[in-house]
This record gives structure tokens, sequence and C-alpha cells, in this order.
């Protein structure tokens, strides 16, 4: 039993569930399926990515390019539909750009020994200045595929298609994990990059498939945006990296490497996202939404280190 | 015909010659948000005026960088421009700039805003730029006979302007029907962060007929929170503020869309007219403080008077000729000030 | 030879060359550029960015970061002005300023150094928790600046004998300070000790904790005199103000071969850096190239110069 | 620092780590003008003795008494005040600082205002070095340096100012002879001037030179304590090993035909130069050096973790120029780090993810780790090996040393492995774990395994090794065979 209340995962569920109980009692459409559906579907795509983040975190490094090539990959995929009236056309060139930029986030991590934090704030700048070389002007939706409306607005059984399509991935990267060696090997790099490489496993590689992996799943996360905005902007997403790693860090992933649960990522992105929708409903400021994750991240952490310490 | 013609060339190029002297040769304007749609039209504006009058105008984007907007404003005066044009990111922060380029001898204009030390601005009237929309809406609300406006109303509640246009929307509203704003939700003016807060707010109360959004994203960003909460959009009634770019001219053109109304700001004609008030200042024409510029609620029926859309080429014109013959306040009913 | 090619190996020289090139090659692409006036501009633009880039280095080199200081930046401007506006004194409104940032400061390097969490998971916070608050307080409108001062006016605006800006001055004096500081002081040194080994450091008897604190401080506070500066360029306390400084002052400063992992680096390189970045802005803006082309230019310029820097070491 | 310094008493101090009784009632007195000598073998406890003295640590019982009076060294701080100064093992120095720098690391010649004094501090070193007899360029980089200025560097600082107390913990490990004879001369002049000299040092033949008494230590427990004229080179042996050298193990001479690895002159760019070698099957090839002798530096470059920049390895008739861990893992070789905490464990996981990390393809099924058959397989392993622990669940860092160690073992036994490379395997190890340890490596090298091992325990090295190579400065000095190679010999051929 203490070693249950030792996990970080069963602080942060009791953190959301007080949170639930608290934002019930004041507000009864708290638990309406409509509100239930916003919140998830709001939380999927910051999900999506965050399910990449905890890789690359759990294995020591870090993007924060991902706001700015989101926002990208709305612009690209309404483009190039338009053009083209092909949906696979379209997701096609998408995972292929979100491909690249990922080879070259790795490739200036792994080749030119770039600490990631500055390689990837120089690709969020590169990113940021050319979706406007690319067009200067928002994309908006002009072939009209409902499937690609359906991909962001639609509903299965009530459900949101966001949602389901994030429910697709997540057990893909439970798996793999958990389960698979890659997992592992994330773990380890991180952990220990000079016991992993002894090991015989090489670190570049698995920080490169890491990187593509954001990047790709960025991609689909853009898909989804540009579909629910139904639109390709510039300039949308602003901040979106610092609420996927704020979320991913709450969730019990160490920013030094080594430890990661997609389990704390998914209780950090909803503890998040159950704040940002309990201040809209109970009308307080917005400006909360900004206060309320600094102190928890904060807090958070502090018990994570404290509880480590205790750990030896 | 020949010497007729012959002649008549020369007129015009005398004269041509003539006006090009009394003119500002190069103009510098900062624009706070310059990949926004609606910028990118007023400096389509500006240009198309400055090519009719010979002037070279020089574009910079503070990019929503207050402290940026202050070194471009320096560079500028540096450059020696004739005349400085700017949108500031915000009215205060650009005091400072006002006192230096008053001490350099550069003439300023601003657009948008009042702001201290200022010699002259051109901006639309925002609340009677809202009060058209509501006014357009509220006539289609009688006329499927309902007697209850109940609003989402996707704001800005912490820009002097955006809040101008919520409040002429409400206020023409409530005089065709009972006006009720059920939310007021601020979207950044997003697209993708008004989704969002207006999914929470329709999760809290979806009973709701009217989306009002103070520009065309929040608008849609509104409209795409209904759609994606799966409601149906035969008794909705959408309208936008802007006439920023092609967004709502896609829109509105879908068949059985709800997105009805949209009060047009045309900002190439704000570009257009603030060129003028740039030539009159520099030139030492008796320049009013505030130069308001044309807004009207257009609708599918009216917006080809205003505008030629190329839906296939996501292009579109303006007819500067019938945007300057729009009706224009020479004072707005209401201010910041009035709040 | 073997003499140059030490001098030439380091960093600095060889980011003073870069420096030197970008500016000559401004020179001949625009007639603008190399004006006594502009040149005196640029250098009281780059002074709110230099200034935040020595404390930030100063803590860098002690092992630490603080990526609060964009929000910091608009939050310690809110006691600046109202103090002013409601006592009328500027001086008292910058005693006040200060005093707000060294208590940010004094609140991030306890979070780090006492209770032991990761400097950039605390700072991290505080940018959201500053920000929020900036925003919270001011409503989102900015305070202006209501006494009109002309001494607060030209501590960011004016010129001394309207040549030299004195925002230059404060900045030059203070990178002076602190490069003789960092040089020459035992302080300075036992700082770079401390990023450099920390064990052995505590081995020598240094009180680790007192001085990364310290180190917290001073980033706070010179990150605070570049909010008063730019506070009186924009004649106000504004939300809006800093918004992304940190990734500036980060992208300059290590440019400027200031390492993240502590112990290395010197301010000459940061302010190289800083000098770098503010002339590339300043040039393409003369040019007029559009601004989302110097943020690729940016991007491109960082990766190289630090892709470059790390192969260099990799090579030692 | 105070001239009327009599001497430094240590009494019953006792010290616990999690697992390991490091220090058990150890008793010691330095005396002003005396060099007291402590020795023992690794993991004895004398380093933890000297960082008790540095208030690097705090020790858990027992009393300090500097001239006969109780003090307290809680910090670092508190043992410099007292003028204890250590010269550490491993280079405790700040590499982009001077020389100048780092001897005056501890206080820098100031000024009222804190404004350090550049000349008189260069100048101070200057004079100091040139008065012990070393010459180093005072404004050099430290990071320049070799590691045997960089360890000169380190006695300069412990020395220079206010010494009543120098701690070195084998100082000579890496300096030439001149240096240390050198070194020698300094310590005399400290005797002279009344300082009190602890000296750790594995060299018997060192302490004959220059100490005047000698204490031994041996699993944290104080052995003996001698005058230097009461005792010999046999007894001091005796005292650090326990008993004489004798076979604890069941490995008799024997030759081996079949070579499995080939060696062919290896050269790295920082150390190693043109090195050669056979490994046979189920051969222990023993490697003895001191420190910086480049044996972990051959065992990482043979094992692909550092690029060689020439020469070639065959494995199995197969010749490899270029290649890297995965290369060498593929091939069948194992590496056990002699840094367990920094390139060993992984500290987020537990006992059977440490275990199953170079292995995970044994244990997939359709991508998927049968975790099932990796418990199995590890708690075989924690059994054979009675590692103590609760389960196969918990995390590696709850472990003891050689708990941990095991477990690393165990990561490469459970694959098909040709070929391990052991570097100190006992290091930090207590004593029953190490046992079992080497009685383990016997039976590995019986079931046909080849093992490369490197260990600074003599005894360990003669009783296991079929063959022993000696490296001294980064080059093979010496092979023996199994029955002609002595302590005395292997001694003789590591100092070269």
């Amino acid at each position: 039993m203490s070693k249950f209340f030792q996990k970080n995962e069963t602080i942060l569920f009791l953190i959301l569930l007080l949170l639930l109980v608290f934002l019930s009692f004041y507000n009864p459409q708290f638990y309406s399926i409509q509100n239930i559906n916003s919140i998830l579907r709001s939380s999927s795509t910051v999900m999506i990515v965050a399910f990449g983040m905890t890789i690359l975190l759990t294995s020591g490094e870090v993007d924060l390019s991902v706001g700015a090539l989101l926002s990208f990959v709305t612009v690209i995929v309404m483009d190039v539909i338009n053009i083209s009236g092909s949906l696979f056309l379209g997701f096609f060139s998408v995972f292929i750009f979100c491909f690249l930029i990922g080879l070259i986030n790795g490739l200036v991590r792994t080749v030119l020994n770039v600490n990631s934090l500055i390689g990837t704030l120089a690709m969020m700048l590169i990113l940021q200045g050319s979706v406007y070389i690319y067009s200067m002007a928002a994309i908006y939706n002009t072939h009209l595929i409902p499937a690609f409306t359906f991909i962001g607005q639609g509903f299965v059984y009530n459900v949101p298609m966001p949602v389901i399509i994030m429910l697709v991935i997540l057990p893909i990267f439970v798996f793999l994990l958990n389960y698979t060696r890659y997992g592992r090997y994330f773990t380890a790099i991180g952990s220990n990059p000079f016991s992993s490489n002894l090991s015989g496993i090489n670190n570049n590689r698995y920080k490169l498939i890491g990187f593509i992996i954001t990047s790709l799943l960025v991609g689909i996360a853009g898909i989804i945006l540009a579909s629910l905005m139904d639109t390709g902007q510039q300039g949308s997403a602003k901040g979106f990296e610092l609420i996927v790693i704020a979320a991913v860090l709450l969730g019990g992933t160490s920013f030094k490497g080594g430890s990661g649960t997609i389990l704390g990522t998914i209780l950090g992105i909803l503890i998040l996202k159950v704040i940002d929708n309990g201040i809209i409903l109970m009308s307080i400021p917005q400006e909360f939404q900004l206060v309320v994750p600094g102190v928890i991240l904060i807090l958070a952490v502090y018990f994570d280190t404290l509880r480590k310490e205790k750990n030896g | 015909m020949k010497i007729v013609s012959w002649f008549l060339a020369a007129v015009i190029t005398l004269s041509l010659a003539f006006s090009v002297s009394a003119n500002p040769k190069r103009i510098g304007y900062i624009v706070n948000y310059g990949t926004h749609e609606w910028y990118q039209n007023v400096i389509f504006g500006l240009q198309s005026r400055a090519d009719e009058l010979g002037i070279e105008l020089e574009v910079m984007d503070a990019n929503l960088d207050i402290n940026k907007q202050t070194q471009q404003a320096e560079d500028f005066m540096t450059k020696g421009v004739d005349v400085l044009m700017m949108t500031p990111v915000n009215e205060e922060g650009v005091v400072p700039i006002l006192r230096k380029a008053k001490a350099d001898g550069t003439p300023v204009v601003l657009e948008g805003n009042p702001a201290k030390g200022m010699t002259t601005l051109f901006a639309i009237c925002d609340y009677d730029a809202g009060f058209k929309a509501g006014d357009a809406v509220g006539r289609i609300l009688v006329s499927r006979g309902e007697s209850e406006a109940r609003v989402m109303d996707v704001g800005l509640p912490l820009l002097s302007a955006t809040v101008l246009r919520s409040l002429g929307f409400m206020e023409a509203l409530a005089q065709h029907v009972n006006a009720v704003k059920v939310h007021e939700l601020d979207g950044s003016g997003m697209i993708d962060s008004s989704v969002e807060v207006a999914s929470a707010a329709l999760a809290a109360d979806s009973n709701i007929n009217v989306i009002y959004g103070i520009n065309d994203g929040s608008a849609l960003g509104g409209l795409q929170a209904w759609r994606a909460a799966g409601l149906p959009e035969d008794d909705l009634v959408v309208a936008g503020t802007g006439s920023e770019g092609l967004a709502f001219l896609n829109e509105m053109t879908k068949e059985g869309t709800p997105y009805l109304v949209e009060a047009a700001m045309f900002p190439e004609g704000v570009g257009y007219t603030g060129m003028n008030l740039a030539v009159d200042l520099f030139n030492g024409v008796d320049v009013p403080e505030h130069k308001v510029t044309p807004t009207l609620a257009l609708t599918v029926h009216n917006f080809a008077k205003y505008y030629d859309f190329d839906k296939a080429g996501q292009k579109r014109a303006i007819n500067f000729e019938n945007v300057a013959n729009i009706p224009t306040e020479t004072k707005c009913t209401k201010y910041a000030s009035d709040l | 030879m073997n003499y140059i090619q030490k001098y030439l190996a380091r960093g600095e020289v060889a980011l003073g060359i870069i420096f030197l090139i970008v500016f000559v090659f401004f020179s001949f692409a625009s007639e603008y550029f190399f004006t006594l006036r502009n040149i005196m501009n640029v250098s009281g633009q780059l002074s709110i960015i230099l200034i935040a880039s020595i404390g930030f280095a100063v803590l860098l080199i002690a092992g630490e970061v603080d990526i609060s200081i964009g929000s910091l930046l608009a939050f310690v401007a809110i006691p600046l002005i109202q103090v002013m506006n409601f006592t009328e004194s500027v001086t008292l409104g910058i005693i006040v300023c200060l005093l707000f940032g060294a208590m940010i400061g004094l609140v991030n390097g306890f979070l780090t150094v006492y209770l032991g969490i990761s400097s950039l998971i605390v700072t991290l916070g505080m940018l959201f928790i500053l920000r929020g608050a900036v925003y919270l307080y001011t409503g989102q409108r900015p305070i202006s600046d209501e006494l009109y001062s002309d001494f607060f006016f030209y501590i960011g605006n004016g010129k001394f004998m309207g040549v030299l800006p004195y925002a230059a001055i404060i900045a030059i004096i203070i990178l002076v300070t602190f490069i003789y500081i960092m040089n020459n002081t035992s302080y300075g040194r036992k700082l770079y000790a401390i990023g450099g080994n920390a064990e052995v450091a505590r081995l020598a008897g240094y009180n680790i904790k007192l001085i990364k604190l310290s180190a917290f401080v001073i980033c706070s506070v010179l990150s605070s005199i570049s909010a008063i500066l730019l506070a009186s360029r924009i004649g106000s306390a504004n939300h809006v103000a800093g918004d992304l400084f940190e990734f500036q002052v980060v992208a300059a400063v290590v440019l400027g071969g200031v390492s993240l992992v502590g112990g290395i680096g010197t301010l000459t390189g940061a302010a190289l850096g800083v000098l770098i970045l503010a002339v590339i802005s300043n040039g393409l803006g003369m040019l007029n190239v559009e601004s989302q082309w110097q943020m690729v230019v940016n991007g491109i310029i960082i990766i190289l110069a630090v892709g470059f820097d790390e192969i260099k070491r990799r090579k030692n | 620092m105070d001239n009327n310094f009599k001497s430094l008493t240590l009494k019953n101090i006792k010290k616990e780590f999690p697992g390991v009784l490091a220090l058990d009632d150890v008793s010691l007195e330095a005396k002003a003008g005396s060099v007291h000598a402590l020795m023992g073998e690794n993991g004895a406890g004398k380093s933890t003795l000297i960082k008790i003295l540095a208030g690097a640590y705090n020790k858990d019982q027992g009393r300090i008494l500097f001239d006969d009076k109780e003090v307290n060294i809680d910090n670092p701080n508190d043992s410099l005040n007292l003028g204890i100064k250590v010269v550490y093992q491993e280079i405790a120095l700040i590499p982009e600082f001077t020389v100048g720098e780092n001897i005056f690391l501890e206080k820098f010649p100031v000024n009222s205002l804190g404004i350090v004094n550049w000349k008189k501090l260069y100048n101070d070193c200057n004079n100091l070095l040139k008065k012990i007899g070393f010459n180093l360029n005072v404004r050099e980089k430290v990071a320049n340096l070799s590691i045997s200025e960089q360890q000169i560097v380190e006695i300069a600082r412990a020395i220079f100012q206010n010494a009543s107390v120098v701690v070195m913990d084998e100082p000579t490990s890496s300096l030439t002879p001149n240096e240390i004879e050198k070194l020698f001369e300094v310590i005399e002049n400290l005797k002279k001037n009344n300082i009190a000299i602890i000296y750790i040092t594995h060299k018997i033949d060192e302490i004959f030179k220059i100490a005047n008494e000698v204490t031994v230590l041996r699993d944290g427990k104080l052995i003996s304590h001698r005058d230097i004229k009461d005792t010999s080179e046999e007894i001091l042996i005796q005292d650090m090993v326990g008993r004489k050298v004798e076979q604890k193990f069941d490995r008799p001479v024997k030759s081996f035909d079949k070579v499995l690895m080939n060696i062919n002159n290896i050269s790295t760019k920082s150390k190693l130069k043109d090195i050669s070698f056979n490994l046979y099957k189920g051969e222990i090839l023993g490697f003895f050096g001191l420190m910086g002798a480049g044996r972990t530096e051959l065992a990482k470059a043979i094992y692909g973790y550092d690029n060689i920049s020439n020469g070639s390895i065959d494995i199995d008739g197969q010749t490899l120029k270029k290649f890297n861990t995965q290369t060498m893992v593929k091939n069948g070789v194992g590496y056990v780090t002699e840094d367990r905490k920094g390139e060993g464990i992984i500290k987020d996981m537990n006992l059977r993810e440490n275990m199953s990390l170079p292995s995970l393809e044994i244990f997939e099924k359709l991508f998927t780790i049968n975790k099932n058959k990796e418990k199995k397989i590890s708690n075989e392993y924690i059994d054979k090996f009675e590692v103590k622990t609760p389960s196969s669940e918990r995390l590696i860092t709850l472990l003891s040393g050689g708990n941990q160690q095991k477990i690393l073992l165990s990561r490469w036994l459970i694959r098909n492995l040709k070929i391990i490379i052991l570097d100190e395997p006992t290091r930090g190890v207590d004593i029953g774990a190490k046992t079992e340890i080497l009685r383990l490596i016997n039976d590995l090298a019986k079931d046909g395994l080849s093992v490369i091992l490197m260990t600074s325990e003599m005894n360990d090295l003669l009783t296991l090794s079929d063959r022993i190579i000696v490296m001294a400065g980064g080059k093979i000095s010496k092979e023996f065979d199994r029955n002609e190679a002595t302590q005395e010999e292997i001694f003789k051929a590591s100092v070269i």
C-alpha cells in the first residue's frame, strides 16, 4: 500500500480526483457529456504530441519546435489538399515534411552535438519565420472534403474523432514504452548514456528516432488542428511547446532523462486541461490559466525530488 | 486629333510631375502584427495608394513586440523617412516614440487607437461597426420570428477596441429583440484558442442562437466549436467582424451556412485612406485628429458590390470607389473613454 | 605562429571576426547602416538585451539557468511605474523595482539551491506565474507612465551629448564591471569554479549554496535594470513586454560561447553574441528584409555557431 | 598554521554506507614532523577515512582530536580551517582554470574589495613551484596539462599555505621516477616544517623510503599499526591481504591453443601506443597497471567505446578496423566497467531491467518483451549469485555495491558470450561478495569463456590469471606466464 502511494502517478491521480470532485460541486455542468468531450478533445492534440515528448524527455532530450511545426502543418495540409484535392497527398506531404524536420532536429543533436534545447529553439525560429515565407495568408478550406472535416469535428458514437485518434495512438506508445526493448533503450539512454552505450545500444540512433517520432506525431496533431479550425493558420498553437513540456514534466518525466511514463503524462495533461476548463466554467479570470500550472509544476517536481531523495 | 491627345498627355504628365513634387518621397509604416491578414490588406491599401502617388513605401513588422517596434521607429527615423506611420502594438507603449519623433521633426500618423501626444489617427469606429452587425443580425432574427437573442460573444475583453465592438453589437441587437449575453469569452482573437474556449462554454450551456466574434478568427472559432460539438445549425446566426481576409467570404458563400453577417471594416480602404492622410499631414493640410474609415454590415447579398471574390483562385479585389462612397461617421458614437 | 593559432582558437576572437564580417557586409549593403546615428541607435537598442544577457551568462557560468527573465521584465515594471505614478519619484520607483527583481531572484535561487528542484523547472514555473500575475494585476492593459518625467524618459531614450545613448552607457558600465568581477575578484572566480566542478569547489570550502543564490539575484537584478530601460522606452508597464525575451537571451549568450553545462564561457563572448544578433537584426531591417527571414537567419546562425563550437571542442 | 601543532588523532571512527561497513572502529594518529603511511587494498577504507578528514563525509561515531582538543569536522571548511589539506587520487582541479588559480583555489589573494592580486598570486606560485623543484607554467590552463603535471598542481595546492596535516592519496601514481624523487624531497621539507603527513600508497618500497610509522586497514578494520623499523615488506603484505598470497581457487597451469581474439597494434589518440596481444579461448588474461597506465583506456578501445586511431582486432577470423560497442556486443564481447555508478548501473531501472538491457532480443516475441521469462531468468541469476534482494523488481540503487556488481556481471552472462572484459570487478565490493565474484570468474573461464581481467588487486591477479600483461604509460611493458609471475616482478614492470 505504501508502495502505491510512493508512485508519482498515484499523487497525480489524487490531485486530478480532488479537482474533479471540487469542480463537480461547484458546477454540475462539469459532468455533462459535452463538457467531458470538450476537455478530452482539447487534450487530445496535446496528448498526441506529448507521447513523443515523453519519449524524448525520457531519453534526455527536448523538442521546443513542436508548436511552430504544428502551425506549419496546418498550413501545409490545407494547402496541399486544396491544390491536389487528395487527402492522401495532403497527409503524405505533412508526414514527409515532419519526418524531415524531425530528422534535422535529430541530426543537429547527434551529429553537430548541439544541445537539443538550443537546436530545437533555433528550429522553432526557423519554422516560425519560414511558415510566412511559405504563405503570408492563412489557407482556407476550399476543397470541402467531408472526410477532412470529420477528422477534427466528427463524432463516432458521441466520442469526438480527435479523442478516438488519440486512443488509437495511445496503446502503441504504452506498448512501445512498456513492452518493447525500445522503451527500455529510451530510459537507459536518458538515465545513463554511458552505460547504455556500453551495453551495445546506439544512443544516437534512438535519439534520432525519438525526434522523428515526435515530429510525426506533431503531423497528426496538426492535421487534427487544421480540421478543427477548418483553416491552415500561421501563428496558431502559440505556447504549445511549453504546455506539452510542462504537462510531461508534471507527469513525472524527469528533465534529466531516465524516468517517464505515458500514464503520468496523460494525468499531467488532464490536470492542466481540467484546470483550464474549470477556470472557464467558474468564470475565473483566464489569466489564472497561466499561474496555476506554474505553481503546480513547481510543487509536483518538488514532491518528486523529495520522494527520490527518500529512496536514496 | 493627334495634337489633342499629345496635348492631353502633356497635361497629365505635367500635373503628375507637379503632384509628385508636393508629395512625400518615402513613407515608413510599422505594422504591429504584419502576418495577420487584416494588416496585410491594410498594407495592400497603403501600397495601392502609394503607387498611385509615386511614393516609396517601406514596411517593418513589429510582430507584437513592443520593444522591437520602438527600435524600428528609431531605424525609420535614421533612414530619414518623410512620414512615419504606425499601428501601435499598444497605445501606451508608443508615447516615448511620439515624443522622440516630435524632437526629430518626423510627422507621425497612427492607425487604430489614439495615443498620448499624437497628431492624427485613421481608424474605423469599433462601436459603430459592431452596431451595424448587431442591427443586421437583429433584423434576421425578427424576420425569423424570434423574440430573443441568446449570444455567445467570442471576444477579447481586455482590448477596449474589441469591447466596443461587442458593446455595439449587443446594443443594436437589443433594439430588435430581447438580447442576452450568455457567454462572454476570451478567444485571444485566434481561431485555435477560440475553438477551445467556445467548446468549453458550449459544453456548459449550448442554448445559444447567436455567435458574435470580435474578428473573423473568433467568429469562425466559435462556429467551429459549435460544429465540433455536433449542434444543429438551422437556427443559429453567426456574425464576424473585420472583413480581414478570405475567411468570411469563404464561409459566407457556403450553402446553408449560419455565418450570415460580417461587420466589414475594409482594411484595404483603411490603408488607402491612411495614405491620403499621411500625404495631407506632410503637405501641411489641416488634418482631423481622427479620420474615420468606412464600415458596413456585409451579407451574402451585398458583398459583391465591394469585393470581387474569386473563390477558386482564393483572391479578393476591393472596389476602392464603392468603399469610399459608403457614408461614414465624422465621429464615432462611442470611444474607449466612454467605457 | 603557435601564439597566433592559440589566439585564433579563442572563441571570442572567432566571434569578433564573425561580427566584423557581418558589420562590413551591412556597411556595403545599406547606405544607412554605417552612419553614426544608426550605430548609436543600435547600441542603445541592444543594451536592454545586453544587460539581461550579462546576468544570464553569470548564472549559466555558475551552472544554473533562469528562463523566467522575460516574464520578469514585464513583472518588475509594474512596481516601477506604479511607485513612480504614486510617489512622483523616479528614484523610489527604480529602487522598488530592483528590490522586486532581487526578491524574485531570491525565490528562484531558494527553490533551486535549498529545495533542490532543477532551476530549469523552477524558472519555467516562474515564467508562467509572473506572466499570469502581470495579466491579473494589469487586466492586460498597459499601465502608463503618468509622471512623464524627463529624467525617466532620458534613461532609455536620451543620448549623451546627443550622440551616445544613456542606455548604452549604462550597459557598458555594467558589462565592464562584470567582466572585471568575473575575471579579477575571488567571487567571480568562485562562480566559475562552482559551475566548472561543484564537488571540487565544495572541497575547497566554498559556500556553494550562497554563491549560487547570489548568482540568481544578480541575474534577476540585471534583468530588472533591462526592465527599467524597456519601461522608459515604451513609457509604460506593459503586459506584453518581454514575451519570448528569454529565448533571445539564451540564443545570444549561447552563440557567445557560454556553455549550458556551466563553468565555461566569458561575458565578452556573451556580449559579442548579443552584438552579432543585434547587428544582423538592424542590418536586415535597413535592407528591408522581412522579419520572418530574420528569424530564419537567426535560427540558422545559432545552429551553425553552436555546432561549430561543439565540433571544435570535441576535436580538442 | 600553528607552529606548536603536535598531532591530529582519530579515535574509534565508524562509518557505515547502505550495506557496507566502510570503517569499523579505526584510530590513527598523525604526528607533526612525521609521515604516517596508510596502507590497504582497494576498498579497505582508506578513501573513506580521508574523506572524513576532509569534511566530505560525516563520521557516524568516534572522535577527532586536534592537539588533544576535540574538534568537529562537519564540512570542508572546518577541515581547511584546521589546516588539513588533501591531495586526492582522482584529479580534483578546475580544468578551465590556470595552474595558479587552482593552487590558490581555496583562498585567492585579495584586497578588501575582493579583487584578486594576480601578480602576487602568480609570483607566489612561481616561488612555491621553484622551491619544491617543479617546473610548470603557472599561467597555463590545467586542461592543457598532462596527468602527471596535474598531480603536481594538486600537491602544490595542498602544501602551499597554512598546512598542519597534509594527506596524500596515491600521489605518485602517475609521476615519473624523477618527479617522485622531488616529491620525497618536498615531504622531507614538510617534516622539517613541523607538518604531519598521512601518506597513502600501494607502493611498499616508497613506505620504507619516507614513512615513520605505518597503519594497515583491511575491510574497514584497523589491522596493524607499527613503527617502520619494526616491519618489513613481508609483514605489510601479510597484514594487507590477511594471509600470504595463496591459491584460493582451483586453477591449475595449463596451455591454451585456440586463439579467440587478436589485438593488432592498437593505438588511440589520447593514450595507447601500439598494443598487441592474443586472447585464447577459456583463458583468464590478467592486466596490471598503475593509475594512468592505460588499462581502462585499453578496455574501452577494444570494446569499441573509444575510437582507435590505428590497428585492428580479429575475432573469430573476422578483422575489424572500425567498430563500436554494438559491433562488439554482436560479436559476443561484454564489458563490466570500473565506474559502476557512472557507467554501469541504470539508476532508474530495477534489477531485472538492468540485467536484461543488452540482451532484450532474447526475451522478445513479436516485438514484445516476455516479462515472465525475463523475471524467471533474472531470478535464476539472483539465486545463483546469492544477490541479497527481496525481488528482481527492486530498484538497483537500493542494493549494496557488491550486489550491484553481481547484477552487472549477470547482464552479460545471460547472453551468449565469448569474451568478457572486467575492469576492476571487485572494486568497492564487500569481502563476501568479492570472493563469490572471483570464484564466478574462475568458473566462467572453466566453462570456456575468455576473460580479460583488469585489476589492481595483486592477489586476485596472481591467483586467477593464466597470463599477466603489465602496462605502463599506454604500452605493454611485460608479459608473464602464470607460473613465472611474482608480485615483485609485476611491480617492477609496472613502474618502468
